[in-house]
C-alpha cells in the first residue's frame, strides 16, 4: 500500500505528471508573457508541449566523442529529482511527505538538476560544453549562499523558539500569522528569493550557462532529440518547482478549507511569482557576465537575505 | 574469549609487520599471503565485535598481561572497547583491508614492497590500536608509531618529485603534534597520577579543571588537532596525501585523520568532559568551520587530483570537527556519520585518483581529459563518490551533511547564538563548493576529450576495482539504509561517547563512577520521520526505469569511435562551430573562471601562506596551538 | 495518440539554425528581423537555436565560399533529422553578383537537397515568414515519411 | 534607473501588440520596395539591353523557331536576380517592370522564374523570280490573293506590284518550276545624317552592342554593321534625331 | 629544587619551538625537534620526582609487610621517559635521513628552496 502511494505521489500528483503539465503549462505563461511585454503576439501556450513533443519525435544524436551512460541518463535524473522535490512542497495544504527537515532535502534536490545538466553537458566531450558547466557551476555557488540564508531565515521566523525546517511547519505558521510576505522583516528575504528563483531556472538575465549566442547553449549543445526534450521539460518543470517553493515559503498562508481550491490557487499564485520573477527580468534585462552574476548573488542578494536573517533573528 | 579479540587484532597486524620484513621482503607470494592473512584476520576480528558492543551494548575490557587495577588504580595498560572505539575501529579496518586489496595491483610495479607492506602492517596496527586503547600514554605510543609509518610511506616513491619534501613536512609538523600531546599527557599524569582514561575521566569530573589540567586539555587537542589537520595545522596533509601511494592517501584520509578525530572525541566527551561548556563549543566549532572552509576554497584552485583530494579532506574533517564541537546528541551523531562517510566516499575517491595515476601516469588535471570512454567503471565509481562528497541524495554524503545542518541550526536557535547560524550558512556553502571542485576533477579528468596520449589507455585491473565497487556500494546503501546505519552503529557510539559512566565502571569496577560522582546524559536517537528508505528504492527503481526507457526507446543513434586516423562521419563528431573535430580540452585551471577573478584578493593571500616552506608551517603551529591554550585559559577560567 | 502527437507538434516548433556561408550580412539582419516584435515568427514556434543539433531547419544564407563550404557541409551533417534546409536570398542558389569567383562554390543544392528557397536580394521578413512557413510543414511531412 | 525598460514592458504588455498579421494581407512591399520581376514580352524588342547590364547574369535567352519568326524567351531567375533593378532602368520600351510583390518563396526552382515570350517576325526580302527559268504559267498570279502580279506570257514579262506584296508566300508553293523565292532583305540599318549630329556619343553609350563608335573630336561616326541588332535604340536616344532606320547605303 | 626542572624544561620547549620556527637550515629544523623532545622528557621525569625518595626497587613481600619505605618516585614517568626517548631518538633518525635524501635531491637543505609543493 505504502509503495502504491509512494507510487502514485511520485508519477502522477504532485510528482512527475502534474509539474511535468504545470511546469510546461508554465514555461508558456512565461514566453506568451515575455513576448507581450515585448509588444509581440508570442507563441501560444501550449508552444512549450509542441516544443517537447517535436523534440521527442526526433533523432537522438550521440556524439562519438559522449559518453553514451551519462549523456542520456543525465536528463532523466533531472527529471525524477524535480518530480521528487514536488512532493516536499506544500502543494496548496497538500504535502506527500512531510518530514521534519525538508528544506535541506529540498535545497539539495533542487541542485541534481543542475548536476545532471552539468554531467550531461560535460559527458558530450565539447568543449563549449566545458565552459557551460563552468559557468553553470559557478551560478550554482552564486545563487547557492542567498538562498541558503532565505531559507534559514524563514525556518527562523516560522520556527520561533525552535527548529523549522520543515515546509509544514511554515505552511502551518503562515495559515495562522498570515503569509510570511507580510511580516516586515522578511520583506527582503523575499526579494532575495525573487532573484534567487530565475537564477536557479536560468532565466534571461542568469542564463550564463546556457547563452546560446556566445557559447551555443553551453552543456546543451551536442544534446538533441528526446534527450534534450527531457532537458527542455526539466526546465519547465524548475520553474513551477521553484515558483511553487516561492509561494509556499511565502505566500503559504491563503486557505479555503478545500484541498482543490488551495491548489488553484496555489497556481494562480505560481503563475504570478513566474511573471513577476521571470517574465518581467526576462523582458527588461540583458544577459549578465558571469563574474558579475557571482559578484551580484554574494553582495546585494545575499545582503538582502542576511538582513533579513538577522532581523529575524533579532525577533523582529 | 571475546575479550582478547581486540588485541589480538593489534598484535596481528604488527606481528605480520615483523613477520613480512623477516621471511617476505624476497618472496612475493609469501609477503602478499602474511600481509593479506594479517589484515583479513584482524578484520573478522573486529567486525565480531559488532554483535557484543553495538548490538548488546557490552564494553570489552583488557588488562594486558592482566595487570587489574588494584585499589582504584589502573597500573596496567588496559584495552578498552566501547561502541565509540568499536566504531571507529571499524572504519580503520574496512579501510586498511580494502586498500591492502587495492595495493595488491596498484604498488606491484614498485620496487622494496617488502618495506611497504612493513609500514603498511605497522600503520594499520598503530591505528587499530590507538582507537582502542584505554590508555593515554599506549595512545601517544601509537600515535607515534603511526606518524612513523606515514612519514616513511609518504615518502615511499623517493623517486618522485616532492614525496621526501612533503614526508619532511609531515615528521615536522607530527611530531611537533605528537610533543604537545605527550606534554599534554605528562601534565595529566602529573595531575591524576594515572594513565588510564577511565580514571582519569572519572577523577576529572569529580576534582574540576585545574590550569594544569585546562593546559593539558588544551595541549592535547591542539595535538590530536595536528593529527585531523584542522586548519592551521593541516599544510602537511596536503603534501603527504598528495605525492603518498594512492592506497596510503586513501588510509591516510579514512584511518589516519579519523584517528585524530577519535582522539578529540575522546578527549572532549570522555577524559575532560568539556563539551557542556559553550566556550569549549563555541571555539571548536569555529576551528572546524575555518578548516572546511578554507579546505574547499583551496581545493577549488588545485590543478593535482590528489592534492585536490587532499584539501577536501581537510575540508570533510572541518564538517565531522564543527559536529562534534557542538557537544549535542545530534552534533555528535552527525560528526560520527560523516566521519564515517568521509572514510568510505574520500577513501572511494583516492582509489580512482590512484586507478587513473595507474593507468595513465600522472594525475595532472590539465593533461587529463575524456578517460570515461576508457574506464567505464572507474568513472562510475568516482561519480558516486563525487556525488557522495558533495551530498547529493540519496548517498551517504548527503544524510551525514544534513545531519550536521540540522545539528548546528538546532544549536544556534537552542542557543540563539548567531554564529552557529552562520556556521550552519558555510557549511552549506562549502557544500557547493564541494560540489563544484568535484565538477572540476569530472570534466577534468573523465568528460570532455580524450588527449591523443591518451588514446591507449586501458581499464584498470579487477583487484583494484574491488575495492572501488565496494566503496561505492557501500556509499549508496549508508545513504539508504541510514535508519540502520543509525540504530547499530551512530547511536550505540554517541551513546557511548555522552554517557561515560558504564566506561568507568566497567574499567575501574562496578559503582566506581558513581562514587565519584560521574552522572549519565539521557540521548535521544536521531531520526526522521521521513527517512523512509522504501520511497528512496521506489525512486531508483523509477529511475532506472524512466532511463532504461529513454536510453533504448529512443531513436538515438551512435557515432563509433573509429581507429586514430580514420576520419570520423561528421554527423558524430563534436560541434565546433563547422570546424573539422580538434582536440580542446577545457582542463581544470580553465573552469570557474567568473569565481575566480571574484575571488582574486583572497585566493592571493590564501596561496601566499601555502608557502611550501617548512618553519612558516610550524609558524602556523605554534600559533594555533597557543590560540587553543589561550582560548582554553580564558574560558576555563 | 503519441505519434499523432509528435506530428502534430513536428511543425509547430521549428527551431532554426543559422548558417552564414559568406553572406554580405544583409540576408542575417533580415532573418533577425523577423524575429522582433513586428514580425514575431516566435508566434509559430520559430525560435534560434544555437548550435546544430538542436535545430530542425537550417537557413543558410551567403554564396557558399570555398572556405566556409566544408564548415557548412559539416554543420548540416550534424542536424538530427528529420531536418529542413531552406536558402536565404539569392546567393545560396545561384552565387548572385558574385557567381563565377574563383572563391565561391554556389549553388548550395550540389551539396545538399535545399527544400525551401526564398529569393531576394535580401528578402522581406515576411517573405523569409513564408519561406519558413513552408519548411515548417515540410519538416511535418518529412516526420510523417519516417514513420511510415 | 536599474531597469529603463520596465514601464515600457508594463505599457506593452497592456496594449496591442505590434505584430503583423501572416500572412500579409495585401502583400505588398512599401515604397520603391523592389520584388518579383514582370516582364511582358510583348513589349520587349529583343534589343539584349537586359542581359547586357545584368551583374548576376540572371536573364537567360532562348530562342525557337516558329512560323513565320521566332520565339524569344527571356527567363529571368529570381534566385539569382540581385534586384537592382538595371534591367529596367535600361529597357527603353519598359517590358521590364519590378513588382511590390515579395512572395518570392519556392520549393522548386521552376517557382522563382519569371518567364516571358517575344515574338520576332522574320524579315524578309521582295519576290523575285528567276525569270531565266521562268515558263510564264501565271499560277502565282492567278493564286495571288492580292493581285500583286502580273504575267504576260507573250510578251514573257513577269511583274510584281511591291505595294500590294503581302509577302504571303503563296505564290511560292504554286510556282512548278520552283522560281520564285524571296530576295535577300535589302540590307537596313541606322542611317546617320551628319549634318544634323552633334557628335554627342549618347548613341554610342546607348548601343547594347556597342556597335557606334563617335570621336567628337575628328567628328566621325562609324557603325559596325556586323554587330549591329537594329533594335534602334540609339534613333530613340539621339537628341537631335540625326539618326533613323533606313536602307543603308553601302 | 624541582620548580627548576619545570622552567629548565619549558625553556627547552620554547627553544626547540623557536629552533623550528625560526631556522632556514633543515638540519637545525631537526635539531629543534630534538630540543622540544628532551624538554619533555625532562618534564615527564620531574613529575615523578618526589624529593627524597628513594628508587622504586622492592620486592613484593617488603611492601606487604610494610618494611619497603613508603616514599620513593614514581617509576611510571621513568618509563615513560625511556619509551618516549626511544621514539625521539627514532624520529630524529628517519627526520635526518629524509634531510639527506632531500640534500641529494635538492642539492639543498635551506627550508626556503625545499618548497615544490605549495599553494
Amino acid at each position: 500500500m505504502l509503495i502504491l502511494k509512494s507510487l502514485f505521489y511520485i508519477l502522477i500528483f504532485p510528482g512527475a505528471l502534474f509539474t511535468s503539465c504545470f511546469g510546461l503549462f508554465l514555461a508558456g505563461v512565461d514566453r506568451k508573457v515575455v513576448a507581450r511585454m515585448q509588444h509581440r503576439i508570442g507563441p501560444p501556450l501550449r508552444q512549450p508541449m509542441y516544443d517537447f513533443f517535436k523534440l521527442l519525435g526526433k533523432e537522438t544524436i550521440i556524439p562519438h566523442a559522449a559518453n553514451k551512460l551519462a549523456f542520456l541518463a543525465a536528463p532523466v535524473i533531472g527529471f525524477v529529482s524535480l518530480a521528487l522535490i514536488m512532493l516536499f512542497i506544500p502543494v496548496g495544504g497538500f504535502t506527500a511527505f512531510s518530514g521534519n527537515a525538508d528544506m535541506i532535502v529540498i535545497l539539495y534536490l533542487i541542485t541534481i538538476p543542475g548536476v545532471a545538466l552539468i554531467v550531461g553537458g560535460s559527458s558530450s566531450g565539447s568543449p563549449y560544453a566545458g565552459i557551460g558547466i563552468s559557468r553553470e557551476m559557478v551560478t550554482m555557488m552564486a545563487y547557492e549562499l542567498p538562498f541558503v540564508l532565505v531559507l534559514l531565515a524563514v525556518a527562523r521566523k516560522a520556527g520561533g523558539s525552535e527548529l523549522a525546517f520543515s515546509m509544514e511547519k511554515v505552511a502551518m505558521w503562515q495559515a495562522e500569522n498570515g503569509n510570511m510576505l507580510f511580516q516586515w522583516s522578511m520583506i527582503p528575504a523575499a526579494i532575495a528569493m525573487l532573484l534567487v528563483v530565475p537564477a536557479e531556472v536560468g532565466t534571461q538575465p542568469f542564463d550564463v550557462a546556457e547563452a546560446e549566442t556566445e557559447i551555443c547553449e553551453g552543456p546543451l549543445i551536442e544534446y538533441s532529440g528526446g534527450a534534450l526534450g527531457m532537458f527542455k521539460l526539466n526546465t519547465a518543470m524548475k520553474m513551477f518547482v521553484m515558483s511553487g517553493l516561492f509561494v509556499s515559503l511565502f505566500l503559504g498562508g491563503i486557505r479555503t478549507g478545500s484541498v482543490l481550491c488551495d491548489i488553484i490557487i496555489f497556481i494562480v499564485l505560481c503563475v504570478v511569482v513566474t511573471i513577476i520573477c521571470m517574465s518581467t527580468t526576462h523582458a527588461v534585462t540583458a544577459r549578465l557576465k558571469i563574474e558579475h552574476l557571482f559578484k551580484f548573488y554574494w553582495t546585494f542578494v545575499a545582503g538582502m537575505a542576511l538582513c533579513s536573517l538577522i532581523l529575524v533573528w533579532c525577533g523582529l | 574469549m571475546i575479550q582478547h579479540f581486540p588485541v589480538l587484532a593489534v598484535m596481528l597486524l604488527f606481528l605480520g609487520a615483523f613477520c613480512v620484513e623477516i621471511f617476505g621482503s624476497k618472496n612475493e607470494g609469501i609477503r602478499n599471503t602474511i600481509t593479506m592473512l594479517a589484515a583479513t584476520i584482524a578484520l573478522v576480528l573486529i567486525y565480531a565485535l559488532i554483535k557484543p558492543v553495538m548490538i548488546d551494548g557490552e564494553i570489552i575490557s583488557y588488562w594486558m598481561g592482566n595487570w587489574a587495577p588494584v585499589s582504584g588504580y589502573a597500573i596496567g595498560i588496559g584495552y578498552e572497547i566501547d561502541a565509540l572505539s568499536l566504531f571507529f575501529a571499524l572504519l580503520v579496518v574496512t579501510t586498511f583491508w580494502l586498500s591492502g586489496v587495492y595495493s595488491l595491483s596498484y604498488m606491484a610495479n614498485d620496487h622494496h614492497l617488502g618495506h611497504y607492506y612493513t609500514l603498511y602492517l605497522m600503520l594499520s596496527g598503530s591505528v587499530l590500536g590507538l582507537v582502542m586503547t584505554g590508555d593515554v600514554f599506549n595512545m601517544f605510543v601509537m600515535v607515534e608509531i603511526m606518524t612513523f609509518a606515514s612519514v616513511a610511506l609518504t615518502a615511499f616513491r623517493n623517486e618522485n618529485e616532492g614525496t621526501l619534501e612533503a614526508g619532511f613536512k609531515y615528521l615536522v609538523i607530527g611530531s611537533m603534534g605528537s610533543s604537545f600531546t605527550l606534554t599534554g599527557i605528562a601534565l595529566i599524569y602529573g595531575q591524576c597520577h594515572t594513565l588510564n582514561m577511565a580514571q582519569i575521566s572519572a577523577q576529572l569530573s569529580c576534582g574540576g579543571l585545574t590550569p594544569t589540567t585546562v593546559m593539558a586539555l588544551a595541549l592535547i587537542v591542539a595535538g590530536f588537532g595536528v593529527k585531523s589537520y584542522i586548519v592551521p595545522f593541516h599544510t602537511p596533509a596536503a603534501d603527504a596525501y598528495m605525492v603518498a601511494p594512492t592506497s596510503i592517501s586513501m588510509i591516510f584520509s579514512g584511518m589516519v585523520n579519523k584517528a585524530g578525530v577519535y582522539g578529540m572525541i575522546r578527549v572532549l566527551y570522555i577524559i575532560f568532559r568539556v563539551m557542556d561548556q559553550s566556550n569549549v563549543q563555541m571555539l571548536i566549532v569555529l576551528f572546524g568551520a575555518v578548516t572546511m572552509f578554507i579546505g574547499v576554497t583551496m581545493a577549488l584552485t588545485q590543478h593535482e587530483f590528489k592534492r585536490l583530494l587532499a584539501f577536501h579532506s581537510i575540508s570533510q574533517i572541518g564538517y565531522v570537527i564543527t559536529a562534534i564541537g557542538l557537544g549535542s546528541a545530534l552534533g555528535l551523531t552527525s560528526g560520527l556519520f560523516h566521519a564515517m562517510n568521509h572514510t568510505l566516499f574520500k577513501g572511494l575517491l583516492f582509489l580512482t585518483a590512484g586507478a587513473v595515476l595507474y593507468a595513465t601516469g600522472t594525475t595532472n588535471l590539465d593533461k587529463l581529459g575524456g578517460l570515461s570512454k576508457r574506464m567505464p567503471k572507474t568513472t562510475i565509481c568516482f561519480l558516486i563518490g563525487a556525488f557522495s562528497i558533495s551530498g547529493l541524495p540519496p548517498f551517504n554524503g548527503f544524510v551525514s551533511k544534513w545531519l550536521v545542518y540540522q545539528a548546528t541550526y538546532t544549536k544556534a536557535v537552542e542557543s540563539g547564538n548567531f554564529v552557529y547560524a552562520i556556521v550552519t550558512v558555510v557549511a552549506l556553502v562549502v557544500s557547493v563548493m564541494t560540489l563544484a571542485s568535484f565538477i572540476k576533477v569530472t570534466q577534468a579528468v573523465f568528460f570532455g576529450q580524450l588527449p591523443a596520449e591518451l588514446k591507449k589507455t586501458k581499464e584498470v585491473p579487477a583487484a583494484m576495482l574491488v575495492p572501488m565497487y565496494i566503496m561505492s556500494a557501500l556509499c549508496v546503501l549508508c545513504g539508504i539504509f541510514y535508519p540502520i546505519v543509525n540504530k547499530y552503529l551512530l547511536y550505540p557510539a554517541t551513546n557511548a561517547a555522552l554517557n561515560v559512566t558504564n566506561y568507568i565502571d566497567k574499567m575501574m569496577g562496578d559503582g566506581y563512577a558513581a562514587g565519584l560522582g560521574v552522572s549519565n546524559i539521557e540521548v535521544a536517537p536521531a531520526a526522521f520521520s521521513f527517512w523512509n528508505p522504501i520511497v528512496w528504492l521506489i525512486l531508483f527503481v523509477v529511475i532506472f526505469i524512466a532511463a532504461f526507457i529513454v536510453i533504448t526507446g529512443s531513436k538515438s543513434s551512435r557515432g563509433q569511435l573509429l581507429q586514430p586516423g580514420v576520419k570520423y562521419d561528421p554527423k558524430y563528431a563534436t560541434f565546433f562551430s563547422g570546424e573539422e573535430e580538434l582536440f580542446s580540452q577545457v582542463g581544470g585551471s580553465d573552469l570557474f573562471w567568473g569565481f575566480k577573478t571574484d575571488w582574486k584578493g583572497y585566493y592571493r593571500v590564501l596561496e601566499g601562506l601555502h608557502s611550501g616552506i617548512v618553519t612558516d608551517y610550524a609558524v602556523f603551529t605554534v600559533i594555533a596551538t597557543a590560540i587553543i591554550t589561550l582560548c582554553m585559559f580564558i574560558f576555563m577560567r | 495518440m503519441f505519434n499523432k502527437l509528435i506530428n502534430d507538434s513536428a511543425s509547430k516548433s521549428p527551431w532554426l539554425y543559422h548558417i552564414n556561408s559568406g553572406s554580405c550580412n544583409g540576408c542575417d539582419i533580415e532573418l533577425v528581423a523577423v524575429l522582433t516584435p513586428r514580425y514575431d515568427a516566435e508566434r509559430f514556434g520559430f525560435k534560434l537555436a544555437g548550435t546544430p543539433r538542436h535545430a530542425d531547419i537550417v537557413v543558410v544564407s551567403g554564396p557558399v565560399t570555398s572556405q566556409s563550404r566544408e564548415r557548412l557541409i559539416r554543420t548540416l551533417a550534424q542536424v538530427p533529422e528529420p531536418k529542413c534546409v531552406v536558402s536565404l536570398g539569392s546567393c545560396p542558389k545561384s552565387g548572385n553578383v558574385f557567381k563565377g569567383s574563383y572563391s565561391v562554390e554556389a549553388p548550395l543544392d550540389n551539396f545538399v537537397h535545399v527544400d525551401v528557397s526564398v529569393a531576394g536580394c535580401t528578402p522581406k521578413p515576411e517573405a523569409i515568414m513564408e519561406g519558413l512557413y513552408k519548411a515548417a510543414l515540410i519538416l511535418k511531412e518529412k516526420r510523417e515519411a519516417m514513420h511510415k | 534607473m536599474m531597469f529603463p525598460f520596465l514601464k515600457k514592458a508594463i505599457t506593452n504588455a497592456f496594449t496591442k501588440p505590434s505584430t503583423e498579421a501572416f500572412p500579409c494581407p495585401e502583400g505588398e512591399g512599401l515604397g520603391n520596395y523592389r520584388g518579383r520581376i514582370a516582364f511582358d514580352g510583348e513589349k520587349c524588342i529583343d534589343c539584349g539591353m537586359c542581359i547586357k547590364v545584368c551583374s548576376p547574369a540572371a536573364i537567360e535567352l532562348e530562342r525557337e523557331e516558329v512560323e513565320g519568326g521566332e520565339n524569344i524567351w527571356r527567363t529571368f531567375d529570381l534566385t539569382s536576380c540581385t534586384f537592382c533593378a538595371t534591367c529596367v532602368d535600361f529597357c527603353e520600351e519598359g517590358a521590364i517592370q519590378m513588382t511590390k510583390d515579395y512572395h518570392m518563396v519556392g520549393t522548386k526552382h521552376e517557382d522563382l522564374l519569371v518567364k516571358g515570350v517575344t515574338f520576332k517576325k522574320k524579315i524578309i526580302g521582295d519576290l523575285t523570280c528567276d525569270i531565266d527559268n521562268c515558263i510564264y504559267c501565271g499560277l502565282c498570279a492567278r493564286n495571288c490573293p492580292q493581285n500583286a502580279i502580273t504575267v504576260d506570257r507573250t510578251t514573257k514579262t513577269w511583274q510584281v506590284d511591291h505595294e500590294k506584296c503581302v509577302k504571303c508566300g503563296i505564290c511560292i508553293g504554286k510556282c512548278p518550276k520552283k522560281v520564285l523565292s524571296f530576295a535577300e532583305p535589302k540590307p537596313e540599318g541606322v542611317v546617320f545624317d551628319a549634318e544634323k549630329c552633334v557628335y554627342c556619343t549618347l548613341c554610342a553609350k546607348k548601343c547594347p552592342v556597342g556597335a557606334i563608335e563617335v570621336d567628337r573630336a575628328s567628328k566621325t561616326w562609324k557603325i559596325d554593321r556586323e554587330t549591329c541588332i537594329k533594335c534602334g535604340a540609339c534613333i530613340k536616344g539621339c537628341p537631335k534625331q540625326a539618326l533613323s532606320m533606313g536602307p543603308i547605303e553601302e | 629544587m624541582i620548580i627548576v626542572n619545570y622552567i629548565a624544561s619549558i625553556v627547552l620547549i620554547v627553544l626547540g619551538l623557536y629552533t623550528v620556527c625560526t631556522k632556514k637550515n633543515l638540519i637545525k629544523v631537526v635539531l629543534g625537534l630534538g630540543i622540544v623532545d628532551y624538554g619533555v622528557n625532562l618534564l615527564i621525569v620531574s613529575l615523578g620526582f618526589n624529593d627524597g625518595g628513594t628508587a622504586p626497587i622492592y620486592q613484593m613481600s617488603d611492601l606487604l609487610n610494610g618494611v619497603a619505605p613508603h616514599f620513593f618516585v614514581d617509576p611510571v614517568p621513568q618509563a615513560l621517559t625511556l619509551t618516549s626517548i626511544v621514539i625521539g631518538a627514532c624520529v630524529d633518525a628517519m627526520a635526518l635521513s629524509l634531510v639527506i635524501m632531500i640534500y641529494r635531491k635538492y642539492k639543498s637543505i635551506n627550508a626556503d628552496d625545499v618548497r615544490r609543493l605549495h599553494g
